[in-house]
């Protein structure tokens, strides 16, 4: 439980820093710092237990689905970085008290600096490879926000991005690789996955989960060739470089490396990768190091050339070379924190980081100068200090390999030659910034900083010199307790010794220095023939590498996308084409056993009419008038089809919606062009006609496969239940208003919405109206002929007594609301015509929203009523009564819920037609060219 | 057999009523005149056919069948104004009437 | 029940002559050659299918689609006034 | 249960009723409250009915006393109560949101929304497929008007595409539920799924028809690969509180699949047997791909938000052709997160074009937001919930994705395909949030502040999130379950027509 | 009777097809309403054809399958509302975007010809 | 001439009986039940339509009424007949015109009975009626009207004019007393 504490409290931390927004700054670094200090009292205590071999677990259930649970493990390893993160990070926590001027908040500094503080933690603590994953995610969105902390700067933002950019895709192979792993393990808990060593490298996926892992690992350890990302996150300040890049952030993949050693590291494919990865980060970061003017530039490619110092220790097949690389791991952090903290504390103080103005500045802050000269030579490797220990170590180690097999000595040689450039850099840090003349055009006069700002270099540097001296005293017991973690077992002899004697190590740390120096001094040379070669900007790279990326995506997808619904129709009707098309080329035999019908001469007629009448729309659709006289052709012998095979009600229905059709298309001839233009080229003619046709024929073949195939459906039912169980005797009837009954509620519904969206979208519409025909006719001056005016009054009533009488009949006999609704709204229509609309609204001001709304609250209600009866929504109920005189009268549910439909149906459609009506009232004619 | 002959008649006066009203449609020289055939010949031949109707749904299903009438009155009610209509609009497009049309000159520009 | 047979005959030939006036007015709505001729082809189309359908009741001995003939007696012709209005002033709601 | 069931239908469309009658549709007020109050029962039902089917419950309500496959049956299983509740939810806020000022820009938009809830909310529940066609027009024909609302020229242009292509789309339906009764003589999902596994001959071919052109609908609904080329446009396009509202609308489609072809089409169906799946494999794929580069190609946040419900559509359909109960699971809980970050993405989208000013939400610089932490914070936790990265709540939907699809053979493809798109989707909303919030013209912010009820509706849903990680354990067990139940045909089929006393009443 | 009826939904498709890959608005809107008859007529040949038979008890002996024609009658209502939509829609496309383009945008190579439509 | 009846219950008489005999005819029955719906719907219908009716004349001879719309029937059937006759003739013997018949009637429903009857009997169709309202000036009180008639075998425009005018005209001038 107490191990769960450590990130918790650092996450407390987190929150109680984001809200001291309006407290004072040292207050406020205080508040942070309790939660954190409390934290490592914590590991503090559990030190001795770790120290004795023991390894505390701590687990939760939290995501047993998936097999994440919050596990927690401390031991060695993890203690050895729970110690720096948040040892570091206290003493950052002060350092940025006194870094950040008024201007910055320190509550959302502190507040990020804690939240990734937790994730760091989290990372270390892991001991499920997914909640690791996790919170290694979790680094690289807290530390996005640190680095862009400064967003005001186009260098923060880009940096930033670019970071988050190259972690972000880092682990989400990481991902991948963890997910593989566990998949090959069958487990995520991290005390198996070490315990699986073998397995793991014997699974045939071993080399692709390596892999991934490692791509995770090296781009957050900033390895070559991902290490450009790490420069450009300087842009953030002092204090998160200082924490991010020395101890923390990029330590995770380093930490990552050294917490999978035990199940992944010991192939030669591990050792040819993690190892030249890491000789090649070690050369290249070194070398660059050197020309960097910029103070931070220079520390941040010294750290990837430590970093690659510790990798390549990690890729050594040797059984020190581990121990060596933790010991460098502590080393590099305490002496890059504080050689951070000082770059700060110049910057801060004398306003720029350029090394080509800031000279002998050893005289205006002796004291910071002194710290900073240690820690730089603690980086170079001079012995009595830090550096140089765990440098002979790896001095020492380079020699005993043999990954390279014949040309392992290369290692060795190429390490020197990176420890040359080291000690040539960390000279240039000292003598170009401390010394070497006067400071050139500074805006502030140089002093020393604040004392506190001081103290957590003075702390770093004295562990620099404490641990150089008397190692043993110092890191013996974590050094071991973490090396047995990452080796996995019981570790070989070895000694901290200041001195070992002469030998090839120390004979390679001279010439190191000698040549280093000499380097240094002759950096002339150098620095012109490095100006010679071309410069390359990763920042512009990487920007220049999103846009292009953003360049071809939208070029793609503009080919794709082009706004043509022709082209959208064409793919969805090609999916058509292929899908529906396909599976009829596994039919045996297209025609099924039913016996067919014979073809009379009037259904050929009836046919031959409907086809012509389609061909007709199709061969003038450029004429609009003419292929709307066409299709009609077409909606009448569909009629008289619904007619001929059984479907009265069909029939009367496609009659009715055919008129009201007809009237809303002429609507639309008005409103629109008359004529069509002819745009399309005859290719595309083709095409259209090919895919129609193709289609057309797909559809035909399967509407004769199935019209020629026996049928048994639940219609029965129907046909045995609709008089007993509905009360109607119209089967078709009784299902649309009882048995499926919903469909129909859904289906006025319909109705009603499409009413109400079309009064929308007449809302404020410009509307064309032309004064002319499509052939310059002007309009014929008559509003409203006498005689239609007259014979639609006329007709109205009986309309109306027509509409009573099809109502009333439709639950026995053909008809019904629906076609009752239609053809009550098609009298009225009449008089819109006869009349136009301002009459009509005169005498009948209807507010056929309500209408609408009534009509779909009655059949609702209906269904509802059911629920009164304890019986289910929409459950019918009809009785029969004898009246006196007239006999036998059927009282029914169904016509209630009818009644809504007929309601619905003469809103819904005097809504859509009126109030397009109403507004050609107040628009004028107008010309449209 | 008196009813059936009598249907049988009523029914092939109405569709040769119906055919020369559709022949008219197409036979004649101008729009004016082929309005003529739908509007009135085909009325008569629908009249007959449903007169036809009636006796025989009188004679095959249970009592009289009179509501045959009512189509025919719409069609006598809804049938002129079509005429009407199409002839305004006629008139509107200046359609060329037959030569030799007398007349011509009570057209007023509408 | 009653011998048909005559019956029977008459209709198929009357469904015939109906046939042929439909093709007949298909000829005119195809040839035109106005716009009115159009539709006064359509509008006899739709008074010669009251026929067929009524034909086609007696056939079956069924008076069930004897509303949609009525159907298209009351407001065939709506569709028929919408047009002509439509060439006559092109709003056809003013 | 009684009638609960059927409430998440009826309450909506009750509500759309009475904003349409004097008494509750008078005033701006009185509408809005009576909304809220609807979307709220709604919510309310819905979450009742999810309880009762937590415990594994299939619950079958015989509309009209006519039980399946006669007549009409509701079927509230998990996976259904779920879908509703999500559904619910999403309305309750986007109807709360848009009571800020946006509904009145146009007219009926609190009824428009209800009845799209009904629509929605139906397709969920019913388990008759001819209902569900009913039930897909209400949504449609609801969405179009509501695209239209506060319309302006690009919302007509994406409007008439949208409307065109499913009109076709409704077309393709019939026809493809004309070809299935034609051949099993049924409409209902479970009935169907019998009368499939009877299928000899020819028929079984005939019946293939049916199921693919059904598929071609529903991922046009869905928007995959090739017929996702509408909905960049469409759902940029709208207002968006509209847009957000239809993040659930292409998850109507993706669940119609996920029933249809695991149901009807499920194991038990011969020669039948996942037969979507094999098309759906590789569309899906190509779905997510497609998506990616859209989002990267993305102008303005909208649209970007909008690609990546592509990516999300791609995602989930490529979690349903895996047919593994694993998958079906992780994809459940992918699309509440999904569904509820790219909702909450339109609305910040929403506020930031409005502070933006002229600029609007495009990538460009411009000037800066007036409430630059809000909305920032915002973007980010949105931002970082779909890219999939801790501690937001995508990466378990992730992770669990990519495992479901570890553990079947022939789906490797899937890894370097989405890993990949979701590092696009990060370049890009790095990209997106740095011009939006930190490259700033010189130009002074608004004054004008986003109205509260914006914000806390935004924020509610920026909750869910983080809440959906640290209650992940009940949820994924949820879903989990649900995927199950789903996966249990038989079962499925023998509940939904056990209710054997037909039409006795 | 059944060849002829599926080439009738077959040439109804084909030309209902042909119409909806069209560039303007309303033949587009024909193409649609030409569709639904065809989807129509298809929907309720899944009932299978049969002369009268037409389903009202105790009017004839043996009855079509009902269930289809309550099926095409709801798709008819259906595609009445879908078709009234879009048509308004195509005129309100119209006034916002100055033309009947179902793109709303007319191609550099039509100008010409749509002044001459005009 | 009368425009209002006398029962506000029953505004007009003649339109009420027809719903009540349509009724009837429409359902092929003359049950209590049916003859009680009837007239339910003879009384309701009109009421609920009688805003949407423009003030008309009514009928006030109906015995003339009957005789007249029997003569009417009478004449459609000779009248088809003829036209028939011309149709199957050739077409080119015929004698097409426009004939403009000055009307003494002015109320609309009269005119339009008028209009129809010329449209269903002998060779006519109805083609305007003019002067066309939008042409009227306000100064113009009561212009004359003309029906435009079209022709399809004109033999001697003075007779045809004049048999339209007795025949047709001069009955529902009686009819409606105007
Ligand atoms: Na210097
Ligand atoms: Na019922």
């Amino acid at each position: 439980m107490a191990l769960l504490w450590i990130p918790l409290l650092s996450l407390l931390a987190s929150i109680i820093a984001s809200v001291t927004g309006s407290l004072n700054r040292t207050v406020s670094a205080w508040l942070t710092a309790i939660m954190p200090a409390i934290a490592l009292a914590i590991a503090i205590y559990y030190t001795p237990a770790i120290f004795s071999g023991e390894t505390l677990l701590y687990s939760l259930e939290w995501l047993p689905a998936i097999g994440i649970s919050l596990s927690f493990r401390l031991d060695g390893l993890a203690l050895l970085f729970v110690f720096m993160i948040l040892g570091i990070g206290l003493l950052v926590i002060l350092y940025a008290r006194y870094y950040l001027s008024e201007n910055d908040s320190m509550a959302k500094f502190y507040a990020f600096l804690m939240l990734f503080m937790t994730a760091m933690l989290g990372i270390v603590l892991s001991n499920n490879i997914l909640q690791l994953w996790v919170f290694w995610e979790l680094t690289s969105v807290s530390s996005f926000l640190l680095i862009s902390f400064w967003w005001h700067q186009s260098s923060a933002r880009k940096g930033a991005r670019m970071a988050l950019a190259v972690t972000g895709a880092g682990g989400l192979a990481l991902l991948a690789g963890l997910i593989m792993l566990g998949n090959i393990v069958g487990s995520y808990d991290l005390s198996v996955v070490l315990q699986s060593g073998d397995l793991i490298k014997s699974h045939a996926l071993y080399p692709v989960t390596l892999v991934l892992i490692l791509l995770g690992a090296f781009t957050k350890s900033a390895q070559f060739p991902f290490h450009f990302w790490l420069p450009h996150a300087m842009s953030a300040p002092t204090p998160v470089s200082a924490y991010l890049h020395s101890a923390t952030m990029v330590k995770a993949g380093i930490f990552l490396l050294a917490r999978f050693y035990p199940a992944l590291a010991g192939t030669e494919l591990w050792f040819l990768i993690v190892g030249l990865t890491g000789l090649a980060t070690l050369l290249l970061g070194a070398y660059i190091a050197l020309f960097k003017h910029d103070l931070k530039g220079l520390l941040a490619y010294s750290t990837i050339s430590h970093l690659g110092l510790i990798t390549l220790l990690l890729g050594l097949d040797t059984q020190l070379a581990a121990v060596a690389a933790i010991f460098h791991i502590i080393n590099h952090a305490i002496f890059k924190a504080s050689l951070f903290m000082a770059a700060g504390i110049i910057d801060h103080e004398s306003g720029t980081r350029d090394m080509r103005k800031l000279n002998g500045l050893f005289k205006f802050m002796p004291y910071t100068a002194t710290l900073a000269m240690v820690a730089s030579a603690s980086m170079a490797g001079v012995p009595l200090l830090n550096g140089f220990l765990s440098k002979e170590m790896f001095f020492a180690e380079t020699l005993h390999q043999q990954v390279l097999g014949s040309m392992s000595w290369l290692i060795p040689v190429l390490a020197t030659l990176a420890g040359v450039f080291a000690v040539a850099y960390s000279a240039r840090f000292i003598h170009d910034v401390f010394f070497n003349g006067k400071p050139i055009g500074l805006t502030k006069m140089p002093h020393e900083p604040p004392r506190y700002m001081r103290v957590p270099v003075e702390i770093l540097v004295a562990l620099c010199i404490i641990v150089g001296v008397v190692p043993n005293f110092v890191v013996d017991g974590i050094l071991t307790s973490a090396s047995i973690a990452v080796v996995g077992h019981a570790l070989p002899e070895y000694n901290l010794a200041i001195w070992h004697g002469f030998n090839l190590p120390l004979l390679m740390s001279f010439i190191a220095v000698v040549l280093g120096l000499f380097v240094y001094t002759q950096r002339k040379h150098f620095f012109q023939f490095q100006a010679s070669l071309p410069s390359i900007d990763a920042k512009a790279w990487f920007e220049l590498w999103v846009q292009t990326s953003v360049k071809f995506s939208s070029k793609f997808i503009n080919s794709i996308e082009n706004g043509s619904l022709q082209r959208y129709i064409f793919l969805f009707l090609l999916s058509v084409l292929v899908l529906a098309g396909l599976p009829l080329f596994d039919m045996i035999q297209l025609a099924g056993s039913e016996s067919l019908m014979p073809i009379s001469p009037q259904n050929a007629v009836g046919a031959g009419l409907l086809i012509a009448g389609a061909l007709a729309t199709i061969i003038w659709h450029r004429v609009r008038i003419v292929s709307l006289i066409s299709i009609s052709i077409v909606g009448l012998m569909v009629s008289v089809a619904f007619t001929r095979f059984s479907a009265p009600d069909l029939a009367l229905t496609q009659l009715i919606v055919e008129v009201v059709t007809v009237i809303l298309l002429m609507l639309a001839l008005f409103f629109l062009p008359q004529k069509t233009p002819k745009e399309s080229s005859s290719p595309r003619i083709l095409r259209d006609l090919a895919i129609a046709s193709s289609i057309g024929v797909v559809v035909g073949s399967i509407c004769y496969a199935m019209l020629t195939r026996p049928l048994s459906s639940i219609s029965d039912f129907f046909l045995a239940n609709a008089k007993t169980g509905g009360g109607g005797t119209n089967v078709v009837n009784v299902i649309l208003v009882d048995f499926r009954g919903f469909d129909t509620l859904g289906e006025i519904t319909v109705l009603g919405i499409a009413a109400l969206g079309i009064y929308k979208l007449l809302a404020n519409l410009p509307l064309f109206m032309p004064s002319s025909d499509g052939e310059g006719r002007l309009w014929a001056r008559e509003r409203h002929p006498i005689l239609l005016a007259s014979v639609s009054q006329s007709l109205l009533p009986l309309a109306l007594l027509v509409s009573v009488y099809i109502f009333l009949r439709g639950h026995n006999l053909p008809g019904g609301g629906f076609i009752a609704g239609l053809v009550t709204a098609t009298a009225f229509i009449l008089q819109y015509m006869a009349h136009g609309s301002q009459w009509v609204s005169s005498r009948f001001d209807a507010n056929y929203r309500k209408i609408i709304a009534s009509g779909i609250l009655i059949a609702l209600a209906t269904g509802v009523g059911s629920w009164f009866f304890n019986r289910p929504f929409l459950t019918s109920w009809f009785e029969y009564f004898k009246v006196p005189l007239v006999g036998k009268v059927e009282l029914a549910s169904a016509i209630a819920f009818d009644l809504g439909v007929y309601i619905t149906v003469v809103g819904s459609t005097l809504m859509i037609l009126a109030s397009l009506g109403k507004l050609t009232i107040a628009t004028e004619p107008k010309e449209n060219n | 057999m008196i009813f059936e002959w009598f249907v049988s008649v009523l029914l092939l006066i109405g569709g040769a009523f119906i055919l020369i009203g559709s022949i008219g449609l197409n036979k004649m020289p101008d729009f004016f005149m082929r309005l003529h055939g739908p509007t009135k010949a085909t009325t008569l031949g629908m009249a007959a056919v449903l007169i036809a109707a009636m006796v025989y749904f009188s004679f095959t299903q249970n009592g009289i069948s009179v509501k045959e009438i009512l189509i025919s009155v719409f069609l006598l009610i809804t049938a002129p104004i079509s005429g009407y209509m199409l002839i305004k609009a006629a008139i509107h497009h200046k359609l060329e009437a037959k030569k030799g049309t007398k007349g011509l000159d009570n057209i007023e520009d509408d | 029940m009653l011998d048909l047979s005559l019956l029977d005959t008459v209709i198929l030939i009357v469904f015939s002559m109906i046939g042929i006036a439909l093709l007949l007015n298909l000829w005119r709505l195809i040839i035109g050659p106005s716009v009115p001729d159009r539709i006064l082809a359509l509008d006899t189309m739709y008074i010669n299918t009251i026929a067929l359908i009524i034909l086609y009741g007696i056939q079956m001995d069924t008076a069930l689609y004897f509303e949609a003939a009525l159907l298209i007696a009351m407001l065939g012709f709506v569709s028929t006034v919408a047009v002509c209005k439509y060439l006559l002033r092109g709003d056809i709601i003013e | 249960m009684g009638h609960l069931v059927t409430l998440p239908i009826l309450l909506p469309m009750l509500g759309a009723i009475l904003l349409l009658l004097p008494p509750c549709g008078k005033n701006v007020k009185v509408r809005r409250t009576v909304s809220q109050v609807f979307a709220l029962f709604t919510l309310v039902a819905s979450l009742i009915l999810l309880n009762y089917s937590a415990s594994n419950n299939i619950e079958v309500y015989a509309i009209g006393n006519w039980s399946a496959p006669f007549g009409i049956v509701l079927v509230s299983d998990m996976l259904s109560t779920l879908l509703i509740s999500l559904t619910s939810l999403l309305a309750l806020c986007c109807i709360t949101y848009a009571s800020a000022g946006d509904d009145e820009s146009g007219s009926f938009f609190h009824p428009l929304m209800q009845f799209l809830v009904m629509g929605v909310n139906g397709a969920f529940l019913t388990g008759d497929l001819f209902n569900l066609f009913v039930f897909f027009e209400v949504l449609l024909i609801a969405s179009y008007s509501l695209l239209m609302h506060a319309g302006d020229k690009h919302k007509t242009r994406s409007a008439l595409h949208y409307v065109i292509l499913n009109l076709i789309g409704s077309s393709i339906f019939l026809i493809g539920l004309g070809v299935l009764y034609g051949v099993l003589g049924t409409l209902n999902i479970a009935d169907m799924a019998v009368k499939v596994s009877q299928l000899t001959g020819d028929d079984v071919a005939l019946a293939k028809i049916g199921g693919l052109l059904l598929l071609i609908v529903f991922g046009l609904k869905a928007a995959i690969l090739p017929l996702h080329l509408w909905l960049p446009k469409t759902y940029s396009s709208a207002l968006p509180v509209v847009a957000a509202m239809f993040a659930i609308m292409t998850k109507v489609g993706v669940y119609a699949m996920l029933r249809v072809y695991t149901i009807i089409f499920g194991e038990q169906a011969g020669e039948l047997a996942f037969m979507a799946q094999s098309w759906l494999w590789p569309l899906a794929i190509l779905t997510i791909a497609i998506g990616a580069i859209g989002v990267l190609a993305s102008e303005d946040l909208r649209k970007l938000t909008a690609n990546l419900v592509i990516i999300s559509v791609g995602t989930l359909v490529a979690a349903i052709s895996m047919h593994s109960v694993m998958a079906t699971a992780a994809a459940l809980y992918y699309v509440i997160h999904s569904t509820l970050m790219i909702a909450v993405l339109f609305l910040l989208a929403d506020l930031i074009s409005v502070q933006r000013g002229k600029v609007s939400d495009r990538l460009v610089e411009g000037r800066p937001v007036a409430q630059p932490y809000i909305l920032g914070a915002g973007f980010l936790v949105a931002a970082l919930a779909v890219m999939g990265m801790p501690p937001m709540s995508g990466f378990i939907g992730k992770i669990w994705l990519l495992k479901a699809s570890s553990q079947i053979n022939g789906t490797y493809i899937f890894w370097p395909v989405y890993l990949i798109a979701s590092f696009v989707v990060l370049i890009a909303l790095s990209r997106a949030g740095s011009y939006l919030f930190w490259r700033h013209s010189n130009n002074e912010a608004t004054k004008e502040k986003a109205a509260p009820l914006k914000t806390n509706v935004i924020i509610t849903l920026l909750l869910c999130s983080p809440l959906m990680v640290i209650f992940s354990g009940p949820i994924s067990d949820f879903t989990l379950a649900a995927a199950k139940q789903l996966h249990d045909v038989t079962n499925h089929v023998n509940t939904v027509l056990a209710i054997s006393n037909h039409g006795s009443k | 009777m059944e060849i002829l009826y599926a080439g009738c939904v077959g040439i109804l498709v084909t030309c209902g097809i042909f119409l909806m890959l069209r560039a303007r608005t309303f033949p587009v809107v024909l193409g649609l309403t030409m569709m639904s008859y065809a989807v129509n007529l298809f929907l309720f040949a899944s009932g299978r054809l049969n002369s009268n038979q037409a389903t009202i008890l105790g009017q004839s002996i043996q009855y079509a399958d009902p269930l289809p024609q309550a099926l095409v009658l709801t798709a008819i209502v259906i595609g009445f509302a879908m078709t009234a939509f879009v048509v308004i829609l195509s005129i309100r496309g119209r006034a916002d975007l100055g033309n009947d383009h179902v793109d709303g945008i007319i191609p550099n190579k039509n100008k010409e010809s749509q002044r001459e439509s005009r | 001439m009368r425009l209002k009846a006398k029962l506000s219950w029953l505004p007009t008489p003649f339109r009420s009986l027809l719903l009540f005999v349509v009724w009837l005819l429409l359902n092929n029955s003359i049950s209590v039940g049916h003859l009680i719906l009837a007239t339910i719907l003879a009384i309701l219908i009109p009421l609920l339509t009688f805003r949407f009716r423009e003030p008309q004349p009514l009928i006030l001879k109906p015995g003339l009424a009957l005789r007249h719309f029997l003569l009417v029937l009478y004449d459609i059937v000779t009248a088809n007949v003829q036209v028939a006759i011309l149709i199957l003739g050739s077409s080119k013997k015929l004698r097409p015109a426009f004939v403009k018949v000055p009307l003494d009637l002015s109320h609309e429903m009269p005119i339009t009975i008028l209009a129809s009857t010329v449209s269903l009997t002998p060779g006519t169709v109805s083609a305007e009626i003019y002067p066309i309202p939008e042409s009227i000036t306000e100064d113009d009180k009561e212009p004359q009207k003309y029906l435009l008639i079209h022709v399809l075998d004109l033999e001697d425009e003075e007779a045809l004019i004049k048999m339209i005018k007795q025949r047709y005209e001069a009955p529902l001038k009686e009819i409606f007393q105007c």
